[in-house]
């Protein structure tokens, strides 16, 4: 029964992404999505927090958010995987159900 | 696959309008059913015929009309966050006393029932919001 | 069809309107006889912060509508001990929300139940529909 | 001392009308003048008058008409952030073939200039917002 | 030449009233508002920083803001100053300038 | 009468409108010749991060017209040097943006200045009016 976890704020600007890491359980998915996308660019400070959460999580990001914001696929953090909005339909439908942390 | 959305934002504040048109097409292209798109809280603002935005940017209220129109997509406005925030359609500005509504086509206002009803009759629900 | 229904409250009432437009699908998905849960995890343990007086900001206190859920079998409120700590709160900060058990010769019962993050991360995922505003 | 205010976010989404209403009333009270009350972003949604909102709460429209009316407030709600979400006058309406508008008294729609110039008018500018 | 900073959203959730602490110079007022007013709350993890912040600045809470959250007075740290709309417009003026932290 | 402008940008762009909507009222701003400052703090810096492409959201990007904002006199962008750091970025990451300087035979100079947060809050404390969206 794995949940998909979509989060839409960047974790610098609001607690949303961390309180979704907290809550999270194994085997469970997180996707970045809008703002939340800078999350996964690696050096950042927030980095270390996602790759805990990858021992036992997967964590993707939506492409199309990345590049509007600059960032080249190569910036990301090993480990997250890059989906677009058919990707995004297909963790949706994989997982048994979801949650926005709005 | 059934799909109800949920979106609580209104158009060009928050990107959840976009991103939730993006999700939805994306969907439809695979094959999925959209039973439903609910509008709450600001989202109700999402379906206003009055916008006329930039020509050179997207009109984000049309776009919902034109899933309407393509595809038949539910597309529900609550009533009780639309009387808060002025979206009326003609029955129910009628029914207030007011001298116009601003809905646009293919929207229809309702009540919450029609979430939960959403909910319940799909396999996931996608909120989209602030 | 009975479908597990949880609502995530995670801001502070009044700042913002979802607190109270949240409570209003409460409200409505109990009619439709689901089974009903709300979280109340991080700011969103301001919510039902017993005392709300809104006399002062002009707009409508709603606070007493969490007590009336019970009469609606909504009496499942989840509340996170580390999001109360954190704030400096304790379990005395909330309401006395209660309910009558109608299985147990209506006796009066507390709805609010005090959980840990990792508690509630279970509660979490035995939902069907996680609803956040 | 004369103020301009600025209101970023629509009407019971956010406090920040309500917290702008009550910072007005109390300046009025001490003797300020509100030189502007400039409506940006969402907050053009604060100018409209179809909205209904459930008996027991405030009307957080009419209470800037009623500012307007009793104050001499100007209320200027931004044209280009008007027109991305469908807040009308009557002339702009027209202008833009559409067959409704939505503007509540007391409320005039204008430029960006105009908060601009509030800003450079006023001995101080308060923003309320997100 | 001092400034009110006025912050609007709880410390819990948003990163507004760190950044501001982080750009707020000597002599200079902060006046908590709406969700904002949680951040007085004594015993909180993040009334340390208001402590440091008000050893050469001045810090305010708007008394309505929290007692529509169910907070006393007497739950507001000591130092931190209740003020109530008339008090904040005399912040307002009396600060030669004001910026609000969105 | 002229006054100091600053223009405080902490939103990433795209997410929400602000940032859009902030660079609509610097513009205007400039044509009422108005000293004009803009500050990105924290998010705000990626609002002049390179390489913006909006195709794949289905908005227009504007990332191109802060560029252009030297035309109208308004080169002074105060950029952070904390915020980059704490999000994985440098000086690099952003944009060249520059302008001419009529009072040096028109030569081209960079609009962008890397400050320090104390650096920051001094150019902060400089202004008349501070905006933000």
């Amino acid at each position: 029964m794995s949940m998909l976890h979509i989060v839409n704020k960047s974790p610098f600007e609001r607690n949303a992404l961390a309180s979704c890491l907290g809550h999270a359980l194994e085997g469970d998915s997180v996707l970045l999505i809008e703002d939340a996308v800078v999350g996964a660019i690696d050096g950042s400070n927030f980095i270390e927090q996602i790759k805990t959460a990858m021992a036992d999580k997967s964590v993707y990001v939506l492409g199309a958010d990345l590049a509007a914001r600059g960032m080249q696929e190569n910036r990301v953090a090993e480990g997250i995987q890059i989906v677009d909005y058919a990707g995004f339909v297909d963790l949706a439908a994989n997982n048994d159900k979801t949650q926005s942390w709005l | 696959m059934k799909f109800t959305i949920l979106v609580n934002e209104g158009p060009y504040q928050h990107q959840s309008s976009d991103s939730a048109l993006q999700f939805i097409r994306a969907a439809l292209e695979k094959g999925h059913e959209i039973f439903r798109v609910f509008f709450y809280h600001d989202g109700v603002n999402n379906g206003t015929r009055l916008a006329v935005p930039p020509k050179d940017d997207r009109l984000i209220q049309s776009e919902w009309s034109t899933l309407a129109e393509e595809h038949g997509v539910d597309l529900v406005i609550c009533i009780a966050a639309a009387q808060r925030r002025g979206l009326m359609d003609a029955d129910e500005a009628k029914r207030q006393g007011l001298d116009a509504n601003n809905i646009a086509p293919g929207f229809r206002i309702s009540g919450l029932g029609q979430l939960i009803d959403g909910n319940i009759e799909a396999d996931r629900t996608i909120v989209f919001g602030d | 069809m009975s479908k597990k229904f949880m609502y995530v409250n995670r801001k502070a009432p009044y700042g913002t309107v979802y607190a109270l437009e949240s409570l209003e699908v409460v409200l409505i998905a109990a009619a439709f006889e689901q089974d009903v849960s709300l979280a109340f995890i991080d700011d969103g343990v301001y919510q039902i912060a017993k005392g709300q007086d809104t006399k002062g900001i002009g707009m409508k206190g709603f606070s007493a509508t969490y007590n009336a859920l019970g009469d609606y079998d909504v009496n499942k409120f989840y509340v996170e001990r580390e999001s109360l700590e954190e704030r400096g709160l304790t379990e005395d900060d909330l309401m006395p929300i209660v309910y009558e058990d109608e299985n147990d010769d209506w006796a009066e019962k507390p709805s609010v139940k005090i959980v840990s993050r990792a508690e509630m991360a279970q509660v979490l995922s035995e939902q069907d529909v996680t609803l956040s505003f």
